[in-house]
């Protein structure tokens, strides 16, 4: 911009001289947004650009190794989100580029956050799941079980088989509804328009289902600390089938679209590299760490429910990009495929929430008969059941890596404290070191691979 | 006199009233004509897109919301005018027009059919054939790019000006493949009216296909045409300059009302001109089979055929491809469409001197290019290397 | 695209001690023994069969810094618990309770293990150091802690807000902090609850 | 070629069926477990069946019923109990339909139907009072005026309360647990894990002193089962009028 002309919006450009400080003044986001280089301390200035890696397995990352440091004054510092088109929901992330190129990046988070925990500890652990399954919406059934796996552990009590049969074909199902609207989203951000529409078509099949299953298509709150809500409904051998057969031949059209498409790849690969060290240190979970090559799943590793009586294989990538990303996200459906026809062969038949008085209510009809069981029946309702003291853990894998529920009782009916460690907030401490060096078009790339749900992230 | 040309015989008794009503009648026409194909294009696209994503499109206006282009034209006709607080306002306010006058211009030139006679007087059916068509379709396209350009820039916000940058970029780039293109033609014809070029390529080549310039160019200048037309006209995989995605649209993203509708229907229209144009240059225009009734009807009818064959292409072009990165579409311009048009120009000036030097040439382009591949590997292999 | 397993050698996962029984999701499994539990000098308990370290302030770095040298590479969850409402928790011996309590969760992706890590707080000193050197990937945790709790980390490259509004007063997480009411509007009988 | 295949596939959309429907003229069927606004049945005498003990209310995560209990007036009782509900609310700009209101009723008086169409206008169109949530004469919902929905949508308002209410027992499925409803009867269970298991006789509750337990043969049980017993179709619901009675 020359001399002569105003500059044209003041916070666009700046300077070294610029009076730094007027400059963020404006909004009222704080110190939570990207800060001009000259207000910012070197440590941050390090964090943002991704350069304090002190990784647990190597060397420590020197920030002379990373190059894009640019003292030029033609910088630019852009908002991306909270309302733009690729940041999948709320999420805000400012940019300095230099041309299009992003030199550094912050996430800014918080625009959905509705205390979910602090709502959490006034609600019953019976009505607990209708709050906690709004957390990650793509993926409600995991929430779900995170919070009632963690209760059932405080209980220390056992579900029947079938209801954790029950809860694996459905959280499998919802796994690849996710990826499946990732898929969609993915082939968005990226310009692929009709992938869009073929994959909200494919995940419609599974919400079908889920909406015979639970009468919901998300927010479900049907797998509950004690079992799951109901029995599957009439017939659910034929829609999963029907799941079974006609999503793998999309499947197979979807690389024919998009893996095999040269323009694809060419956005893909290459483009927010992320390697194994950095992916751990992060704490990154789910694909993005195994599309560094770490073999990490839950599943499969420290597994949960009956996943160590299935077969099945951990998709892993080798180079940390994102394409990696995409074809173990396009592979995981398979697998998960695989293991649904799997567990349809295997379901037991037998009860499907614990037949303990305290926690399950009793058949409605017995309410007819048996004071105890009316009196029961009010208690749950009204009070909830009574969770003895004590703290737990409790994670499994999501379409999006670990979500973990951290449950403290004091031994009444609601928690004392429900934390859950949602996977897309800790992922999302990558994005920067995925961006650097990038073009805004990648970005928009990075930002789909890492595949963020805000209302997790923000809860 | 530029409109009038040695071309159309409406001006071989001079220019009287009648004349000049005819020229008028013209121009109306093909206003209106336009403008509805405009209309009918983006619902055509609404359409066929929403079949190839089993969806049902616009059905809501009109039969089978054929109507719907017009409601949202409509809509947007009353929609608030805003006017940025930081834009450049003179300027924002020209670029629209900048935009949609040039796409109204380039089509004046594209024959879309033979003589008709009225009267006495025998007119061709194109608005304007002057001798230097092409040039000024060039010109034409060269004053569109700086509509989208201003639009950006003026703006006074950051999204726009990235895409008035990448439109900047991009059009100028695909501006001398476009060129290139247009140049092999305009060597094999030896004219530069488009109505010369479409009589050209009447007649059989070798009896089996018609003389188009897609079969006698050999395919490459045609190919190079179309990519780099569709990049001109910011169409998908090349809609980098508005990318939704990434720029939120770009440089029309503080555009709104009848200002934001202005750049919707340039750029509609661009793309419907853009397709006749390549019918004119390669297509044979006008050209095929003709029957005994209506004689001037057929040329008309092969002429909108052609065309809506090729903006089906451009439609499912977008239903089916990723977009390109900025980069990779500089790439794609320089290293491989400019190359590529620039070698083949030079073979099929060597082949319209004689046969034997067109395979000299031929041979010494492959060699150059099999030296630049083998040069290009083993620097890869050496960045590799280095990185390492 | 291949299936392998983790990079690291993998050690067996512990077995389940004798006389217990496991439910299906048995928090136990794949957890630190308490024989490696014990070795770091610190008290320790299990929580439904799941170890957890017992750290001070003051030991609370050396412990996790050698938590990661002995394999434990990957920092899962931090967060903080108020216990203002529920002092009388149990704790081992030699543990006092504090009105604050840091969760640390970690794993070992070679190992397979988890183990937790709490750490007393008082009100009136809730800082520690922060991890972000020892695990960068505490960074958004920390803050979340800060921010949700009004614990403080020393060293942290950018402890600032990352939920709630830069001016927002007070941590809500808190159990002194209020919870927020909407009435809810009846037609019968207006601003009820 | 990867540049060509994308092309073909496309291309074969065109000639498939479309996914989308026309909505408001064409509506997909929804299924029988369907969370829609509530419903406040009646017995099939025509008693109501809500008794005002606040349990909907206790366990709603959202808050947003409201009700109130009366003693029934001796001369003309509302319900068979002793009291009654009186003020009945629910706000349905809080509502979450999640459903554990219905599960928590202990008499089924209150269920969830298909209807999900209301636009209201108005913050007060929103709280839907007793009058509008409770069942016309004749057993079916009302249709206020800023809802859409045609008939036959709104059957079959009671499944999740019947999806539910053996409690994850096994060998109480198949078993009607519930009252009949007026305009309806009793209305069969879903089939469960064990679809022939349903033995004749005795095994059908009636509620209260007032209603008859409804006579019931093998066959009749075996009539009214789930229509949508080969699972893929989804059908339009088929309403179970009187399949018992």
């Amino acid at each position: 911009m020359s001399e002569d002309q105003p500059p044209q919006t003041a916070p666009i450009v700046h300077t070294a001289e610029t009076d730094a400080e007027a400059l963020v003044a404006e909004t009222s986001e704080g110190t939570q947004e990207l800060q001009p280089r000259t207000l910012t301390e070197s440590a941050e200035l390090l964090r943002e650009r991704g350069a304090v890696l002190r990784l647990p397995d190597g060397g420590v990352l020197d920030s002379a190794d990373i190059d894009v440091e640019i003292t030029d004054d033609e910088t630019m510092i852009i908002n991306m989100g909270p309302q733009h088109p690729s940041t999948h929901g709320v999420l805000r992330i400012m940019m300095e580029l230099d041309g299009e190129t992003v030199l550094r990046s912050k996430p800014i988070i918080g625009y959905l956050h509705t205390g979910m925990e602090k709502t959490g500890e006034e609600l019953t652990y019976v009505q607990g799941g209708t709050n906690v399954t709004r957390m990650d919406y793509l993926a409600p059934l995991f929430n779900e079980l995170v919070f009632a796996l963690a209760t059932e552990a405080l209980l220390e009590v056992e579900v029947p088989e079938r209801a954790t049969w029950i809860r694996m074909l459905l959280t499998e199902l919802n796994r690849v509804s996710s990826h499946l609207l990732w898929m969609a989203t993915n082939g968005m951000d990226l310009g692929a328009v009709s992938m869009m529409i073929y994959g909200f078509r494919e995940r419609e099949m599974v919400l079908d289902f889920f909406e015979k299953t639970t009468g919901l298509r998300m927010n479900h709150n049907f797998i509950r600390p004690g079992g799951v809500a109901a029995d599957l409904p009439d017939g659910w051998q034929e829609d999963v089938n029907e799941i079974l057969h006609v999503i793998p031949g999309r499947l197979d059209e979807y690389d024919d679209l998009l893996t095999g498409q040269p323009i694809f790849r060419e956005r893909t690969q290459g483009v927010g590299v992320l390697t194994a060290e950095e992916a751990v240190a992060l704490g990154a979970t789910g694909p993005i760490l195994r599309s560094t090559g770490v073999a990490w799943d839950l599943r499969r590793d420290m597994p949960y429910m009956f996943y160590d009586q299935l077969e099945f294989d951990v998709v892993v990538g080798s180079y940390g990009d994102a394409f990696d990303r995409y074809a173990i996200r396009l592979n995981e459906i398979r697998e998960s495929l695989r293991i649904i026809a799997q567990i349809v062969e295997r379901m037991p038949e037998g009860d499907y929430r614990i037949q303990d008085k305290k926690v399950t209510p009793p058949p409605r009809r017995r309410i007819d008969e048996s004071m105890e069981a009316l009196i029961h029946h009010f208690k749950i309702f009204t009070e909830g059941f009574k969770v003895p003291e004590g703290e737990v853990y409790v994670g499994v894998e999501t379409p999006r890596g670990e979500i973990g529920c951290y449950l403290v009782s004091d031994g009444s009916p609601k928690p004392y404290r429900l934390h859950i460690r949602d996977a897309s907030f800790v992922n999302l401490q990558s994005l920067p070191i995925m961006m650097r060096g990038g073009l805004v078009a990648d970005a928009v790339a990075v930002i789909s691979s890492v595949d963020p749900v805000m209302g997790g992230v923000d809860r | 006199m530029f409109l009038a040309s040695a071309g159309d015989p409406l001006f071989v008794d001079g220019i009287n009233f009648a004349v000049a009503l005819a020229v008028i009648i013209k121009v109306v026409l093909a206003f209106a004509f336009l403008l509805v194909s405009v209309l009918m294009m983006i619902w055509f696209e609404r359409k066929i897109i929403s079949d190839m994503q089993n969806r049902v499109g616009p059905d809501r206006a009109g039969p089978w919301g054929i109507l719907q282009s017009l409601a949202d034209g409509t809509k947007l006709f009353f929609k608030e005018d805003l006017l940025p607080d930081r834009a450049d306002k003179r300027i924002f306010r020209l670029a629209p027009y900048l935009s949609a006058v040039p796409a109204f211009l380039s089509f004046a030139i594209v024959p879309i059919g033979g003589t008709i006679t009225f009267g006495h007087y025998t007119t061709e059916l194109q608005v304007a054939d002057p001798p230097i068509g092409i040039l000024f379709l060039l010109a034409m396209s060269a004053v569109a790019v700086y509509g989208v350009m201003l639009a950006g820039w003026s703006s006074g916000s950051k999204y726009p000006l990235l895409g008035s940058v990448r439109a900047s970029a991009q059009m100028v780039s695909y501006e001398a493949a476009l060129g290139l293109a247009v140049a092999a033609v305009v060597l094999y014809t030896g004219d530069l009216s488009t109505r010369a070029i479409v009589t050209g390529q009447e007649g059989l080549l070798r009896h089996i296909l018609p003389s188009w310039n897609v079969f006698r160019l050999g395919f490459v200048p045609f190919f190079v045409f179309l990519i780099a037309s569709t990049a001109e006209l910011n169409r998908p995989p090349f809609d980098l300059v508005e990318a939704e995605q990434e720029l939120v649209g770009g440089f029309h993203t503080e555009y709104s009302s009848i200002r934001f509708a202005l750049f919707f229907l340039a750029e509609f229209m661009n793309t419907i001109t853009m397709s006749a144009i390549v019918v004119t240059l390669f297509l044979g225009g006008p050209d095929g089979p003709g029957f005994h009734f209506l004689r001037w009807l057929w040329p008309i009818l092969w002429f909108l055929g052609k065309t809506l064959v090729l903006l089906f292409v451009q439609v499912w072009l977008r239903g089916t491809l990723p977009r390109l990165r900025y980069d990779q579409l500089m790439d794609l311009g320089w290293k491989v469409l400019i190359p590529g048009s620039l070698v083949w120009l030079l073979i099929l000036g060597g082949m319209l001197i004689s046969f034997k030097w067109g395979l000299i040439v031929l041979g010494i382009s492959v060699l150059f290019g099999a030296a630049l591949i083998r040069a290009r590997s083993l620097g890869a292999q050496r960045v590799g290397e280095v990185g390492s | 695209m291949s299936t392998a397993g983790p990079t690291d050698s993998v050690a067996s996962p512990p077995a389940p001690r004798a006389g217990e029984t496991l439910p299906t999701a048995d928090p136990s499994a794949h957890a630190m023994t308490a024989a490696e539990a014990t070795g770091y000098g610190v008290p320790v308990s299990f929580s439904r069969g799941q170890p957890v370290l017992h750290v001070d302030q003051a030991g609370y770095e050396e412990v996790i810094a050698r938590l990661r040298d002995d394999g434990f590479n990957g920092v899962v969850d931090l967060t903080a618990v108020d216990y203002l409402a529920h002092p009388g928790r149990e704790l081992p011996a030699g543990v006092r309770a504090e009105r604050f309590e840091l969760v640390v969760n970690l794993v070992s992706y070679s190992r397979r293990q988890r183990v937790r890590v709490r750490v007393q707080l008082p009100e009136h000193d809730a800082v520690l150091p922060s991890l972000f050197y020892v695990y960068p990937g505490t960074e958004a945790m920390e803050r979340e802690a800060y921010d949700m709790m009004g614990i403080v980390f020393t060293g942290h490259p950018d402890l600032s807000r990352i939920l709630m509004p830069e001016d927002w007063e007070g941590h809500p997480l808190r159990k002194d902090y209020a919870v927020g009411r909407v009435p809810v509007q009846f037609k019968q009988s207006p601003g009820t609850r | 070629m990867g540049y060509f295949t994308g092309f073909k596939v496309t291309l074969r959309q065109m000639w498939k069926p479309r996914v989308t429907v026309k909505y408001p003229e064409q509506k997909r069927p929804k299924p029988v477990r369907f969370h829609g606004r509530h419903v406040l049945n009646r017995y099939e005498d025509g008693m109501e069946k809500c008794i005002g003990c606040e349990l909907c209310a206790g366990v709603c995560p959202a808050r947003c019923i409201h009700v109130r209990g009366r003693d029934n007036p001796p001369d003309a009782p509302v319900s068979p109990g002793e009291r009654y509900g009186f003020v009945y609310e629910i706000n349905y700009l809080r509502c979450i339909h999640c459903d554990l209101c219905v599960e928590a009723c202990p008499t089924e008086a209150i269920t969830e139907s298909k209807l999900f169409e209301f636009s209201f206008t108005s913050r007060q169109d929103a709280i839907y009072t007793r009058a509008e949530l409770l069942v016309s004469e004749d057993g079916a919902p009302q249709q206020l005026p800023w809802e859409d929905w045609r008939p036959g949508d709104d059957h079959d308002t009671s499944a999740w309360m019947r999806a539910t209410s053996p409690s994850g027992s096994a060998a109480e499925e198949g078993i009607v647990h519930w009252s009949g409803e007026r305009g309806y009867g009793v209305r069969a269970p879903e089939q469960g894990q064990a679809p022939a298991a349903v033995p004749a006789g005795s095994r059908l509750v009636g509620r209260g002193a007032l209603t008859e337990p409804a006579p019931s043969t093998p066959a009749a049980v075996a009539a009214g089962l789930e229509p949508d017993g080969d699972g893929g179709s989804s059908g339009p619901l088929t309403p179970e009028d009187g399949a018992l009675q």
